[in-house]
């Protein structure tokens, strides 16, 4: 499938597509959005590169760097930048967790606090979105491990 | 209202159990896609299905209190966390189905290892 | 009363399996966590056991998670079911980690097998001590997820089509226990169960589809426990899955079920009075409605699994149809409780279930960690190929007696003391039926003789399985491999506490004893959830 | 006076200390160690000795919850069982030393004789049912391990797992009886597990008993466990068979004491039991056995096969004495217990000694061997002539008052009832006939081929003359042994106080006539044995179709049978077949629900549904049709594509905006994996069964209609509102959870534990696609 048309598209609307979901992330909390679709939609732009290049392209075109060629796929060095971002979702999971705990509160317990910023004004801060990185990595790093296993069969 | 979506929901049920009893392994995939995606519905329906208004949606930051009578919220989420653990699942089931395939060599389900 | 006691045996597994996630580059430390961790998990349920049973001002303790009150946040109960079953968890835990550790070839230990079998810890965990239906669901997912995975875990044709028959079967399980979820939440506006327990014993309240649901919830919850006819994966993927996580599934993850099956339908739906119909049952509860079919479910599953065990042709599936044999036998028990109105046999009944769940479990995981050893000696289960193992490994075979006595049932052993309880508890049913009550008397003797053939085939399967693996000529690969010293050193201690159980019995029946009560006590359960805010 | 509960415990725990020591202790001092076992066995015996005179039960407690303890009770009959089982055990050790001379695993061997020696004493002083219970079991797993001595012969192994059926089996059901008993008893007395108490209250346990309705079938469960134990009729046949032991296993286990346990046990609830229904199972199914047993050793033509049959014959005579309602039956029982044992026990060391000697155990093999074996041929003769119940050897005393309680029985009853004494005389007959047989081999003359024989170790010899001694005594001075313990041990079994009288007759009487007509018919007969054998023979093969070994094998091979067509009928592999009955119970189940709560078949509500939603709703359905009827793999997930699609639009159409957006990307997402993994699939075509189609379409149909049902039972309707969870999350969304986004801040604050778990669920899908992966190559190593 990696015909010109694809890459085209893929070049201008993947840009798009990570803002997207960058935002949706972001505001979730207090509007439509949040860690998992704003996950799903990033896997979403990155799964768009896959198919109109390939797993190598990230690392070679994208980053720049030489490709190793790996015994196998679930070595490769971007498959396992993956793994490491879902361990770390899954880390900002574990510490969202005890934080609480740690604070004499029950598990899970969020905090928020208003905030008054000069120029942006009024924000809401809240740990939940803590939690919601958490998960936010997880969606993206597991199901991007995914896509690059299933699509380098 | 609630007839038409228990239909529908009846209907995906009943499609998706046709498809897990063919021998065709994808089919029995999308059988397993299927069910799940009903049972969603199925949820949603649960917390009453009223036409959507401006109101209805469950996200306050347009509205002042007293806040207006939303959707049921809760079900949305129990939704939304059912569509993520069955996407999950699905996804492990494709992959799975694949390995399967490689390794029995056969599509057919009714040839497999015992 | 937030305690966090209550929910340190979740984040127990929970932070060692982050943790052997993490420390995989290093293979020693990752074993090391891995063991720790669960050693660390049981020492915490022991706490928690304290806390619960037997402490001087021994009680109930509720958790909410995230400071939200009950019904709204997410409550944690640890009542003496909940740690009975925690308790079975973490001893098939500890000796299933052990054992992989030495057991598991090296380099598939490095394939995420430590962190997948905390998850699935984490998993069971969860699903004992949560007081969320919906939360329960997930917990469910989270175990089951992980087991897909060790079905798989080999990955040759056998495995993968094992997994995949597994995985279609609890999909279709995961999105009933959506519809009766749902169906709940839609019927009585809430998912806490305590709260659920409260407003199905208020009078009225619309209860018809209540019924209906749990009929469906119940379909989950037998798939998992592997009831007849929910059992077709058990064969295929005890026979897929590594042996240590066997032991697990048969220790543990089936008594997931189990325990879902009392906790809703004894616990939350024990006072509630539903308009139920049954001929033969004098009971307006759910209960009512229930008995006989899980009383079907469990004669049908002794009779298939205890037939099916008989002509396996290597060990491992010879112990997985047992599986869903015992199963049967327990399931039994529970029907008895549901059929019954009388507050002692119900209390004798439950006492049964729980007492053959933990034989199960201990005698179970020490047969299936035995399969293991011969493996590892020999390289095959298959009965054909062993043959005289008894004159090689003396010691083995002792340990591996004391199994196959306690699966038949032989006092002072702590399979005697489930079969003896069920027997007593079928006996009770008898008793109280065989004057008058012509149908019930009946269908007492037919549950009485089910469990007697069940026993039968029990000594027969039993009896084949030790005399093909011990006695006889010795086979080529038996007079070549060698059994590992250490792995029969970890089963040795599995074997005497087997004995232990048996011998110093009165504990643990106190223990059962209150798990029992408190799998009835619908008042205490919900009085230990404290409500706040707007629903109290 | 009291029992001390020490000396108790210690006579029964010290051969299980020992057993545990054993393969220790022959690693050090090998072989010898059957010495050892003589000391266990003597000390035991001593310490029992000190008890003789005493009576009463003593406990300590084990399991108080169930009311489970530790109790022994001491009395006669206790005694006389448990001095029989250490004493026998003594001589068998002794014997063992030199009869298991360089035999293999002789650790495992004595530490199961050990363990069985504990047991058998446990059981004699056992007071507690399942205590009992306990030392039952523990004597048939003993002797399973030691009928499997032999482990590689596939016959022993055959016999071991035939007695470990029948005798744990047979357990299953004094269990049961136990149980009944407890729960009957509870309403009467304290301590439901208690037998003595239980014993002691008899009069008011048997009719709370009868009048719950639990007499019968306790009673019958204990005649079966029994039955199974003591080789009763149809049960007998795993004891012939268990003679592949040892022969010290022979005498000790399967003639002397373990078989005896189910009568010992018949004869302490004797009291309870005691009445016409007694009679009419326990007496009949002993009368028959004592048939039966003395017939099939008339037929054998192997010397422990013929004692084998012979002792099932004897335990039968037991069991039908204790049967009997009259005193007589008591002690008849208790002291032909005594006098069987000694005999038989004798009788089985002479055949090891033959065997040993000879090297064959062929009857016809076998003759005149008095020349070489003086002194085995005096102990036969002793034995035999006791076996046979000949005056005045010890066996015709108690044969003589189990002939009385047959005739009074018989005048009593009338009638039917004279079935006991006439099949007693016909079955004592052929007892003659066949002790004649045994001792024939030590007279008449020498067949040929017989090699040389040699004379018997003196260790051989002595623990049969010690025997033969006991058979003497109690031949010669009956009273001193009823003095010293079968008077107590027959009041423990009695209803009534009794007195056991020993003596010749004096004077023509019924059962002396019986007695005289079994003794002279049998001798008469006796010239014509062979032909008698082989007349019997013809009419064994006849009915061999109903041999109980025959019907046994038939039922093993039958279960195996319907094991391998549960295996693959019911576990066949399919999917079909699995989701086919997990779908339907599933259906069935739910509908069952919904029918016995009463709910009727809800009105249709067509009202007010928007036509976008109808429209979009319908556009599913049809894409879901669509999917089901392709036949290529890409048209069905392009169409499954548009299914999720319009689901989406559906959610954004019941305002769930989240969900919409989630479903839209996932979908998307699942559309590109699902279009990856096809291409690596090949296409699938299969014919079009309409038989099987319409099968499933039926099973789908039901799905789809129990799915409705329960939509349109439990869909909340719009006028209800909120549920007051739902409320509290709106109402507290903003000022709790810091977020206007209801949905999200359910999601990360007010379940957010759910969330937790989903999200570990997505990791665990990355870590198991990545498991599929590198396992491929790896496979199944340990």
């Amino acid at each position: 499938m990696t015909t010109v048309m694809t890459r085209t598209t893929a070049r201008v609307v993947v840009p798009i597509i990570l803002v997207v979901a960058i935002s949706l992330f972001l505001q979730g909390h207090s509007h439509p959005g949040g860690g998992f679709i704003g996950g799903v939609l990033t896997v979403a732009a990155f799964a768009l590169i896959y198919i109109a290049y390939n797993l190598d392209y990230l690392e070679d075109g994208v980053l720049g760097r030489e490709v190793e060629k790996e015994e196998s796929i679930g070595e490769h060095r971007t498959v396992a930048a993956y793994r490491r971002l879902f361990m770390f979702g899954l880390v900002v999971l574990v510490a969202s967790t005890f934080s609480g705990m740690l604070l004499g509160d029950p598990v899970l317990s969020q905090y928020h606090r208003s905030i008054h910023l000069p120029l942006f004004g009024e924000i809401e801060l809240a740990s939940a979105l803590v939690f919601d990185v958490g998960i936010f990595c997880i969606v993206v790093g597991g199901l991007l491990t995914v896509f690059s296993v299933v699509g380098a069969e | 209202m609630t007839f038409a979506l228990a239909v529908t929901v009846g209907a995906l049920f009943a499609l998706g159990t046709f498809l897990l009893l063919r021998d065709d392994l994808v089919k029995v995939i999308w059988g397993v896609t299927l069910i799940s995606q009903a049972a969603n519905v199925y949820l949603i329906t649960l917390g009453g299905v009223t036409e959507g208004t401006s109101n209805s949606v469950p996200i306050l930051a347009d509205h002042h209190e007293p806040f207006p009578v939303t959707t049921d919220p809760v079900v949305q989420a129990l939704v939304l966390t059912a569509i993520v653990i069955s996407f999950g699942m699905t996804a492990f089931a494709l992959v799975l189905s694949y390995r399967a395939y490689q390794e029995n060599e056969t599509m057919d389900v009714t040839e497999w290892d015992q | 009363m937030n305690d966090v006691i209550a929910i340190a045996p979740i984040l127990m597994a929970f932070l060692t399996g982050t943790t052997a996630l993490l420390v995989r580059s290093f293979p020693r430390l990752q074993q090391i966590v891995s063991v720790a961790g669960t050693l660390g998990y049981a020492v915490t349920v022991a706490t928690l056991v304290w806390r619960v049973v037997f402490a001087s001002d021994a009680m109930s303790i509720a958790y909410q998670v995230g400071e939200w009150n009950a019904p709204f946040g997410i409550t944690l109960v640890a009542d003496g079911l909940s740690v009975f079953m925690l308790t079975i968890t973490a001893v098939v835990a500890v000796y299933a980690i052990v054992f992989s550790v030495r057991f598991i070839d090296y380099r598939n230990q490095r394939v995420y097998y430590h962190p997948l079998f905390q998850f699935l810890l984490l998993g069971a965990t969860g699903a004992f001590l949560t007081g969320d239906l919906f939360n329960l669901f997930v917990w469910f997912e989270v175990m089951l997820m992980t087991s897909y995975v060790f079905v798989a875990f080999y990955g040759n044709s056998s495995h993968t089509a094992a997994a995949t028959r597994y995985v279609v079967l609890n999909i279709i399980g995961g999105a009933f226990m959506l519809l009766g979820v749902g169906g709940l939440y839609a019927t009585t506006g809430t998912l806490n169960m305590a709260d659920m327990a409260r407003t199905v014993s208020a009078s009225g309240t619309e209860m018809g589809p209540v019924v209906g649901l749990s009929a469906l919830v119940l379909v989950t919850f037998a798939l998992k426990a592997g009831l007849v006819p929910f059992q077709f994966w058990v064969p295929s993927a005890y026979r897929a899955a590594p042996l240590p996580v066997v032991a697990m599934f048969a220790g543990a993850t089936k008594k997931v079920g189990i325990y879902a099956i009392i906790r809703l339908y004894f616990t939350v739906f024990g006072n509630a009075t539903l308009p139920t119909t049954v001929p033969g049952i004098p009971s307006d509860s759910l209960l009512a409605f229930l008995a006989p079919v899980i009383l079907v479910m469990g004669m049908s599953s002794i009779v298939v699994g205890g037939f099916g065990a008989l002509s396996c042709d290597s060990l491992d599936g010879l112990f997985a149809y047992s599986s869903i044999g015992q199963i049967g036998f327990i399931a039994v028990a529970i029907g008895i409780a549901a059929a019954t109105t009388v507050a002692e046999l119900r209390h004798v009944a439950l006492l049964a279930t729980l007492i053959f769940a933990l034989h199960h479990a201990l005698t179970k995981g020490l047969l299936f960690l035995a399969t293991g050893v011969i493996r590892d000696a020999v390289g095959t289960t298959q009965l054909a190929d062993v043959g005289g193992l008894g004159e090689r490994s003396p010691v083995f075979a002792s340990v591996f007696l004391v199994g196959g006595l306690s699966l038949v049932g032989i006092p002072p052993l702590a399979g005697f003391f489930g079969k003896f309880l069920i027997f007593d508890a079928a006996g009770r049913q008898f008793a109280a039926h065989v004057t008058g009550d012509t149908f019930g008397a009946a269908s007492a003797v037919v549950v009485l003789i089910v469990l007697l053939l069940g026993a039968v085939l029990t000594i027969l399967y039993s009896t084949r399985a030790w005399m093909g693996t011990f006695w006889g000529p010795q086979t080529d690969v038996i007079k070549t491999g060698t059994v590992d010293s250490i792995e029969v050193l970890i089963l040795g201690t599995l074997a005497v506490l087997v004995i232990c159980v048996g011998l110093g019995f009165e504990p643990v029946y106190q223990f059962a004893d209150t798990a029992a009560e408190a799998a009835v006590d619908t008042d205490g359960y919900v009085k230990t959830v404290e409500f706040g805010g707007e629903g109290a | 006076m009291e029992p001390q509960i020490w000396i108790l415990l210690g006579a029964v725990g010290l051969p299980f200390v020992a057993a545990v020591l054993t393969p220790l202790l022959y690693r050090v001092v090998g072989e010898r160690v059957g010495y050892f076992g003589v000391a266990v066995a003597a000390t035991s015996f001593g310490l029992i000795l000190t008890q003789v005179g005493k009576e009463g039960t003593v406990s300590t407690s084990w399991i108080p919850s169930l009311d489970i303890a530790v109790r022994f009770h001491v009395d006669g009959l206790a005694l006389l069982f448990a001095l029989l089982a250490s004493g026998i055990g003594i001589l068998i050790f002794t014997y063992a030393t030199t009869y298991m001379h360089g035999k293999p695993d002789l650790g495992r061997f004595y530490m199961a004789l050990l363990a069985f020696m504990g047991s058998i004493l446990g059981v004699a002083f056992a007071a507690d049912l399942i205590l009992l219970f306990l030392f039952w079991e523990l004597t048939s797993v003993c002797s399973f391990v030691l009928i499997g001595y032999h482990t590689d012969e596939a016959e022993s192994q055959y016999s071991a797992r035939m007695a470990m059926l029948i005798t744990v089996g047979g357990g299953l059901c004094l269990l049961l009886g136990a149980i009944l008993l407890s729960i009957g008893a509870a309403t009467a007395v304290d301590g439901a597990f208690n037998l003595s108490t239980i014993l002691e209250n008899r009069s008011t346990v048997t009719e709370t008993l009868q009048s719950n309705g639990l007499f019968t079938p306790t009673l019958l469960l204990f005649a079966i466990a029994t039955a199974a134990k003591s080789a009763q009729v149809p049960l007998y046949f795993w004891l012939p068979r268990a003679m592949v032991a040892p022969t010290p296993v022979s005498a000790f286990l399967h003639s002397a004491t373990m078989v005896k346990v189910g009568v010992y046990a018949l004869g302490r609830v004797r009291p309870l039991f005691h009445g016409p229904e007694w009679t009419l199972f326990v007496a009949s199914m002993g009368i028959v056995t004592m048939f039966v047993g003395a017939v099939l050793a008339v037929l054998a033509r192997d010397i422990k096969e013929l004692l084998a049959y012979s002792t099932a014959s004897h335990l039968g005579l037991m069991v039908a004495a204790f049967g009997f309602e009259s005193h007589y039956g008591a002690e008849a029982g208790v002291f032909h217990l005594l006098n069987h044992a000694l005999f038989k026990a004798a009788l089985f060391l002479v055949a090891g000694i033959v065997a040993h000697q000879a090297g064959t155990r062929h009857i016809d093999e076998l003759g005149g061997l008095w020349r070489e074996l003086p002194i085995t041929a005096g102990v036969t003769a002793l034995a035999t002539l006791s076996m046979a119940g000949i005056p005045p050897f010890a066996g015709f005393y108690s044969k003589e008052i189990m002939f009385e309680a047959a005739w009074e029985t018989a005048q009593a009853g009338g009638g039917l009832a004279w079935f006991y004494p006439i099949t007693a005389v016909v079955a004592s007959i052929f007892t003659v006939l066949y002790s004649l047989r045994f001792l024939w081999l030590f007279l008449g003359d020498r067949p040929d081929g017989v090699g040389t024989v040699s004379r018997a170790p003196a260790m051989l010899s002595m623990p049969a003359l010690v025997l033969a001694g006991g058979v003497v005594v109690v031949s010669v001075a009956p009273d001193l042994a009823i003095d010293f313990i079968i008077d107590d041990g027959a009041n423990a079994a009695a209803v009534e106080e009794v007195h056991v009288h020993a003596k010749l007759p004096t004077h023509v009487s019924g059962p002396v006539a019986m007695s005289a007509i079994a003794l002279f018919s049998g001798i008469a007969i006796f010239p014509f044995y062979s032909r008698l054998q082989a007349g019997l023979n013809r009419a064994d093969t006849l009915t061999d179709r109903i041999h109980p070994t025959t019907l046994y094998d038939k039922f093993l091979s039958d279960t195996v049978r319907i094991s391998r067509n549960v295996r693959s009928a019911v576990h066949n592999g399919l999917i079909r077949t699995y989701v086919w009955w997990v779908l339907l119970t599933a259906c069935v189940l739910t509908g069952l629900g919904y029918a016995t709560a009463g709910l009727g078949l809800p009105a249709p509500a067509f009202g007010e549904t928007p036509l976008t939603i109808v429209l979009v709703l319908g556009v599913a359905v049809v894409a879901a049709v669509a999917i089901s009827t392709t036949e290529t793999h890409v048209t069905g997930v392009l169409t499954l594509g548009i299914l999720g699609f319009m689901i989406a639009i559906f959610y954004i159409l019941a305002s769930g905006a989240d969900l919409a957006l989630t479903q839209l990307v996932v979908e998307t997402l699942l559309l590109i994996i699902f279009l990856l993994v096809l291409e690596e699939m090949p296409a699938f075509y299969s014919d079009t069964d309409w038989s099987r189609i319409s099968r499933d379409a039926v099973l789908s149909l039901v799905v789809g209609t129990t799915t409705t049902m329960s939509v349109l039972y439990t869909a909340r309707d719009e006028s209800d509102g909120l549920t007051q969870t739902a409320r509290y999350y709106k109402d507290h969304a903003v000022e709790g959870g810091g977020g206007s986004n209801i949905v999200n801040v359910i999601l990360t604050d007010f379940r957010a534990f759910d969330t937790l778990g989903e999200s570990i669920v997505i990791v665990i899908a990355a870590l198991s696609v990545l498991v599929l992966l590198t396992m491929r190559d790896r496979g199944e190593t340990q």
